[in-house]
């Protein structure tokens, strides 16, 4: 992580970089870029050290508008050109903004590789649930039925869960939140940077031009303490505008329920505690969605292993390079003579 | 063989057979050991001084049930005192392990060569799966060749015996029983082969002991088989090479050593991003053995993220490379044409195959030249060069490092399958020649006036800062840039200035690579050969032969296939006749007409899988002076 | 317009700008609901009787903020009673809804011509926005114009006050005030516009009333305000167009609806694997709304999945179809080789848009030819043919389906963002006709004697079963197929046979198709002019104007594109001079010349997301004419 | 499913092509191969309506050695050219032929997408955890630290686990089997092609040439009642040679133990019971492995609801194709029309 204590204290709009911002009205990536520039702005991150990498979309957009480094590449491959940026510079800490369709249509099989890998990087998928650049297609998290250009009579595939597909291509840290929590994005902003290996977030955020209020009953003030949970390590699973709901697994069973704490002889402690590092309760958590039960948002896992490219680096297996930038003609030929002097070679006078 | 590779640039030219050279080919079952016992062949004949080139043949099958046609898996290997530049269009001897190998091979056999056959493979069964009817070493299928059927696989069970291995084990070591006949009959020692099945089987020390046993007894039997005198007829002088340290590579090899050399030469960082195919997987597989000298493999999930993530990397400052074959360069379009967006450096190595879709994995072709030259959406150019052997490739690599870093750009370099798996013997190059001097990339720090497209005005390159710089950061990407600023642009005439910029930038390296020259032959008269890529050992033989033969035919092969030569219309016009061949439908007449309509070309064009022959060749060039 | 959407071959050419026609061009923020005035406008002056041609220009941005010259969006319309085929190099007549609007567009205006402004627009903070240091209303940027600055805003307000809908429903009216006006300026009534906007605002009928009253206020206040006469100064009577049923359609319309026809023509059904993508996404819309007639439309995850998804259709016996541009086209690449190796009907739309990489996705460009003709690996051919204008779209949807099912090929459509976009009349096609006689395909059903790669003497075609079929079961793929059997072959003549095949075939269509044409004009002379898609408006008017004053000049378009029609030389050929209009850097002019070496072109190039300017067609002409 | 009674009753050996195998000897292939011609024959299935779509690999040549129509295509799109087969005619019995790095790699997003979309397809998964066909690179299936030509110093990446990236993906019938079990891959491969949607079957599949005996001590005889889970619906999770192993939850917790039945007063009572609609016990068992725990075998997942095809055409979405190899004219012309002459046109006399 590139965070330190400058000379100069970086205020969240020294984040920003000069380019007018072009998002609609009403977007909700605006507060994503704002809690990013005030995430950075906390850490002091290093702009120099820091790098937006992004797919084509709107959200894509996102590196224009920081002053770090920053690569707009093309549709889907941003974890892929990510993964190559780290390769040649592990140091350098790596964002990933995509969106639902870049990440998750076209880019999905690099999703995958860069989770399985464990490369450490962050990835920021802005799922507002539709194709927003291209002008309102149903996306691959648009719920069944959504009416679109391309689905007039409604769309009729089952959605894919960006966090269950985490998990399953083998994400250990996979996180929720939504545009609307300006203060809890930059708690998982932080928390993303802070761990070593692939950190995969989903923030829900609202296209108020093509699929605008998709969210709000999990978002607006008056029902998301129904219909969202927030987890947090450690503490049980409470939620509810009156904070008495919670869940628990039916007992003998693998199978949750939502229970009304003093009702029915339900206490406390019979409520799931959540464990940041249990597999089976991250998947449960990811499939979590109202009206049955309510939408998990927070950390729902974070178990944490050796990056790829501690693996690299920490193994030896990739010596350092020498003399880079300097081209040192005796160096290169030592080298080039390792190589070429292996056995098997003969002389002829 | 280039003039690099030995420092006497015309070195006699093979022009009789059994005399001046010997093509030897070694068949069997894909079990039987070929590619290696041809390998230790070559081996041998580069440590006597021969010069040699190699070809191996392989099937698509991993391993076909032994037995069958097309299980059949071949090496081809031609020495000789003189210039050898291609494995040879006939064999002279053939070494047929069972009958599905000599079924196979013999309609290549030169007539009066001689065929080495393992007469215990000849079984009923055998025979069928080859689709024989009737024995051939009964019939009169061989009638126009010398014959000589031992019972080899026989001779090497006995030859192991008395190690008390089993029986599989023993079998296998009928390829070196083979190969120690065959260094008999050409009159080369065994100690280097010794030598390699004692490291090779270090922790299996029995199975070394068989494998020389094997050799040993199969070198007895020419000493004092009867047929001794009939055998022993192939007496290959050295060549008379260059004073060098040498050693054998194929155009993997070098071509591997020759990208790791560039990036050195330029002073950054190599990382490879890769996704295995034939041929082009042997390149992921020497680079990835040299992580020890700061070499990054990455083994992506597909070709798209292998591009991705070398583009990836040229971002972030190293060298991003990235190699495949035909199929694989499709999927790699799209994001080759970011890099020549974003004008970033990247090398593209295509080791051609045949084609099209997954066509012939296995088979050599030059097909994939106009997709490398027109294959992108938009007005998307790029440098493209082409190595023309094993040797070449050293330099090319290089080459296609020098031009990506200095001038910014995507550079593809196109070899094939046969460059890639021939092995050639090859004068180590000494890094502290003048030609290797280093082009070290200097990445801009000054702030001062800094944007993203600020170009050299000589190179037309734009400038070069890498994440981690400060007072640096910028934003880059996909979408149409203002020449000014670099900040997206949608503006009208910046496209067109634009535009122009990449489309100049590409055409202006013409000033920035040599000029083109006669490879062999006068610089003008009726009749040149034109070729490019792995053409160039048989073009080069067939005009030297032709020439020696008082044929006025010049030799002239292009490295550089995008931007050309700056003088190659000029060198080309003053030809009467010019063919062009090519393993392919006629994709450099078609580039060429384009550019210079005014040069008439003649297409010789060949799409069966195999190298050209010397012979097919040669027999152009008579045709076109009599005609 | 092709001389099929009108009966009559050639109506007159439009010479004097306000007499023979008018250009008017709206623009304002991408808010203020240009396109749909725009398109208001075009159907009014269409059921006039009028020709027209458009061009839609909108921003990259979805939404970029209000009164951003980056958001600006326009709409030209060219109106005529004469043949129109473009919408009008420099617009005789610009409404600017805001500072930013008039501030992008005003280079264009013809000096002379008229600005109508909503003067409430111009704030200090939107002039500020737009980049004006003083107001454009006040100084003397608009000297060489005629300006009417009008209080749209104001009274659009005032106009719907009565209705009591909220301020922002309001002002959202200010489009209809202003057509309102301009209906009037040309002599036009609002009976189609109020029908248009009752039936688009069914649901909410207050917001019919008040677009409803605008449109009747900004009519009424060009009645009554005392500029009336300066103002309405455009007289255009109808155009001589031939009788039948017409209709406005884009090209994206009649694309979809001929590439259905052409499936139903091949007793097919249609099935779209497509991926969004701009400028080709509406295809996908339009052919998605055509569920009830048996098309099937799938959004795929990405493009290569699109392509797979149809020719995974093709192999089971629909019509596989699949629609891109430039960026999505070359993620395709590699499947449309198994398309060639497998020998599928399949027909590839690519929508051009200006490149390279994602450069300029709402901006059209011609730049993706040489991908179309040469962009894949191995030697694959596929047919390539070209659109020329909205109307073309039609039949050329057609032709692709009927080269693609009766050759057993993949074809690529290439049109562009202009011709996607830009609305015409379209005379709508009596499928009765003889021209739109079926050509079913001919499923093979009979075992006896059957394998797939069993061609058709005649046109090489393979024979076409589909699983389903009982007794024909095979398999097919990418590898080399034995020419005989189908099976998989490495057998070295048989590729070269198959290779000559498939290059062959593809060849061999040029007999199948139409011989060239000259357009208009002599079949010989000093100078044509050379096209291809859809710069062929912007040509022919030029033509057509160059010959009434007395010019010896010829149009000849290409729609074939590869195979080329087989007399096409011949025609060129007949023609000193050459001049080949491209929007791109000269991609016709390499491909022909790699074909015809001894034809001269000129290529004339631009590249700016514009299409060309019929003057500036002309000029060339003139230069090449007196030169 | 196109099974019915024909007159003359079909063999195993009907279902084999005429095409010579060419795998190499002793290759895990030759057993699946074998055990798809038995099951077919089983269900006396119509090799005309049966189709196999492959992408690139060893396992990919399987089309070629069926008697069924076959396609052979490019590599990891196999799943996409399925779709398109099934869109064109849903009536089709489409079998994807897959290995790891076609179906896992390469293929890993349509992988995703099809059992999103719950096309009616059965895909088979040839796991031999490397690339075959290619010479025996390391594919994201392989063990960390496998030795290979593309990881000589032993592979770095965690490998993804392909039943539970099935399940992450929205798959509706997850199974895994080995090469070795000859009458249990019938079994699967019926209960596959009996799901309505996207049936995913995992088979660990022994490549004797490049990785060879990695599954040797979960299909070894000696081994295998140990190392396995042979899991059935309705039925306690019970595995070990002397049958009283099994699997419980720690009773509070979403948390997996070994018990041994009779041992510490556990009976069978507490054991998990199988239950094929659990999405979580699915995934829980997805990740067993020993050594601390075993394989789960057999239908791991199965829940069935609409598959793709039912939903686009039981919903009246697209229409019946008219005419199809009629092209009628008359028909065609007003159809057209419809097209032609909605609102908006006008007539020039
Ligand atoms: C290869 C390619 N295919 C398609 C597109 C068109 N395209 C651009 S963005 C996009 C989808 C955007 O959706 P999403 O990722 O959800 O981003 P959003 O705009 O909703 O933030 C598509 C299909 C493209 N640019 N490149
Ligand atoms: C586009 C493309 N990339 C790469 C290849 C080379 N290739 C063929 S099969 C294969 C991997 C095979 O592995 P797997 O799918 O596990 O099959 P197996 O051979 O192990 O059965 C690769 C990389 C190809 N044919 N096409
Ligand atoms: S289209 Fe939607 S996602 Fe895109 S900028 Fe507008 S509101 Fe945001
Ligand atoms: S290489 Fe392995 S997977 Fe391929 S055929 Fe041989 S044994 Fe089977
Ligand atoms: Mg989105
Ligand atoms: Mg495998």
């Amino acid at each position: 992580m590139n965070v330190s204590t400058p000379q100069v204290k970086l205020t969240a709009k020294d984040y920003a970089s000069d380019q007018e911002v072009r998002w609609c009205p009403g977007c909700g990536d605006y507060a994503i870029l704002k809690a990013m520039q005030k995430t950075l702005a906390d850490l002091q991150a290093k702009r120099e050290n820091t790098v937006f990498v992004s797919g084509i979309g709107c959200s894509s957009r996102f590196p224009y508008y920081m002053s770090s480094y920053g690569f707009h590449t093309i549709h889907g491959r941003a974890p892929a050109i990510a993964t190559g940026v780290k390769l040649a510079n592990p140091e350098l800490d790596v964002w990933i903004a995509t969106g639902d369709g870049d990440g998750m249509s076209i880019g999905g099989n690099h999703m995958l590789h860069v989770l399985r890998r464990n490369v450490n990087v962050q990835i920021l998928l802005f799922n507002n649930e539709i194709y927003g650049l291209t002008k309102g297609q149903y996306s691959p998290t648009s719920r069944p039925g959504t009416r679109s250009p391309s689905t007039p009579g409604g769309s009729l595939d089952s959605p894919v869960n960006p966090c269950t597909f985490a998990l399953g291509s083998g994400g250990r840290f996979v996180a929720r939140t939504t545009d609307k929590l300006m203060k809890h994005m930059p708690v998982i902003f932080e928390r993303a940077l802070a761990h070593q290996g692939a950190s995969f977030v989903e923030i829900l955020q609202n296209c108020i031009i093509y699929n605008d209020a998709v969210f709000e009953n999990l978002t607006e003030k008056d029902q998301a303490p129904d219909t969202t949970i927030m987890v947090e390590h450690g503490k049980p699973l409470v939620f509810g505008s009156d904070g008495d709901k919670g869940i628990r697994i039916k007992p003998g069973t693998l199978v949750p329920e939502v229970v009304t704490v003093g009702q029915d002889g339900v206490t406390e402690a019979d409520l799931l505690v959540h464990n940041e590092k249990d597999a089976t309760l991250a998947h449960m958590l990811t499939t979590f969605a109202p009206p049955a039960f309510p939408l998990a948002l927070g950390v729902l896992y974070c178990d944490p292993t050796e990056s790829f490219e501690e693996r690299i680096h920490g193994h030896g297996r990739v010596a350092d390079v020498p003399d880079v930038n300097l081209a040192d003609r005796a160096a290169i030929k030592a080298d080039m003579d390792k190589i070429f002097l292996r056995p098997g070679t003969w002389e002829v006078k | 063989m280039t003039a690099h590779a030995r420092a006497h640039p015309h070195p006699p030219v093979p022009i009789t057979p059994e005399v001046d050279f010997v093509r030897i080919r070694f068949a069997g079952d894909s079990g039987d050991g070929i590619q290696l016992t041809g390998t230790r062949f070559a081996e041998t004949s580069a440590q006597f001084g021969n010069d040699f080139a190699t070809f191996p043949d392989y099937p698509a099958e991993i391993r076909a049930p032994a037995g069958t046609t097309y299980g059949v898996s071949a090496y081809s290997i031609n020495i000789g005192k003189t210039e050898i530049l291609t494995s040879g269009d006939q064999p002279d001897v053939l070494v047929a392990l069972n009958p599905a190998a000599l079924k196979i091979n013999l309609p290549d056999l030169r007539r009066g060569g001689t065929v080495l056959v393992d007469s215990d493979s000849f079984t009923a069964k055998n025979l069928a799966k080859a689709g024989y009817e009737t024995s051939p070493l009964e019939d009169d299928t061989l009638a126009q060749f010398t014959t000589i059927a031992i019972g080899i696989s026989s001779m090497t069970k006995a030859s192991v015996a008395h190690l008390g291995i089993g029986a599989k084990d023993a079998l296998r070591c009928k390829n070196m029983w083979t190969l120690g006949l065959v260094l008999w009959m050409f009159g080369r020692g065994r100690q280097s082969v010794i030598k390699w099945l004692n490291a090779k089987f270090k922790d299996k020390p029995e199975i070394a002991k068989a494998n020389i046993a094997a050799l040993q007894a199969g070198n007895a039997f020419g000493e004092t088989a009867e047929m001794a005198t009939e055998l022993r007829r192939f007496s290959i002088p050295p060549a008379p090479v260059e004073s060098g340290v040498y050693r054998t590579a194929t155009g993997a090899d070098t071509l591997a050593w020759g990208l790791y050399a560039g990036s050195r030469l330029a002073g950054l960082k190599l990382v490879l991003g890769s996704y295995p195919i034939t041929p082009a997987s042997t390149l992921l597989h020497i680079l990835s053995r040299m992580g020890d000298l700061g070499v990054t493999t990455f083994q992506a999930e597909d070709e798209i993220a292998a591009v991705c993530s070398a583009i990836g990397a040229s971002y972030a400052g190293a060298l991003g490379l990235t190699t495949s074959s035909g199929p694989g360069i499709a999927l790699k379009t799209e994001a080759i044409g970011l890099a020549i967006s974003a004008e970033l450096p990247l090398v593209i190595v295509n080791v051609q195959r045949g084609g099209p879709s997954t066509g012939l994995p296995t088979k050599t072709e030059q097909a994939d030249l106009l997709q490398a030259v027109f294959g992108r959406n938009g007005d998307a150019p790029v440098v493209v060069i082409a190595a023309s052997s094993a040797n070449d490739c050293f330099d090319c690599g290089i080459e296609a490092v020098r031009l990506a870093t200095q001038f910014m750009t995507p550079v593809i370099l196109l070899t094939d399958g046969y460059i890639a798996n021939a092995a050639e013997p090859w004068r180590i190059p000494d890094m502290s020649e003048d030609r290797y001097a280093p082009f070290p990339v200097k990445f801009r720090t000054d702030p001062e006036g800094y944007h993203p497209f600020l170009r050299d005005p000589e190179t037309l390159a734009r400038s070069w800062a890498v994440p981690g710089t400060p007072g640096l950061e910028h934003r880059i990407g996909g979408l149409e840039k203002d020449y000014h600023s670099g900040n997206v642009s949608y503006d009208r005439d910046n496209h067109q200035r634009m535009t122009n910029a990449r489309v100049g930038k590409i055409l202006g390296i013409a000033n920035h690579i040599p000029e083109q020259t006669v490879d062999f032959g006068e610089d003008e008269g009726p009749l040149a050969i034109l070729g490019w890529g792995s053409t160039y050992g048989a073009i080069r033989i067939a005009v030297r032969r032709s020439i020696t033969g008082d044929l006025p035919v010049s030799h002239v092969h292009l490295r550089h296939i995008w931007p050309l030569p700056r003088n190659l219309e000029r060198v080309l016009s003053r030809f009467e006749r010019i063919i062009v061949p090519e393993l392919n439908t006629g994709q450099l007449t078609t580039l060429l007409r384009s550019q210079y309509p005014k040069i008439r070309l003649e297409p010789m064009n060949k799409v069966n899988g195999q190298p050209f022959h010397v012979s097919e060749i040669e027999a152009a060039i008579i045709k076109a002076l009599e005609g």
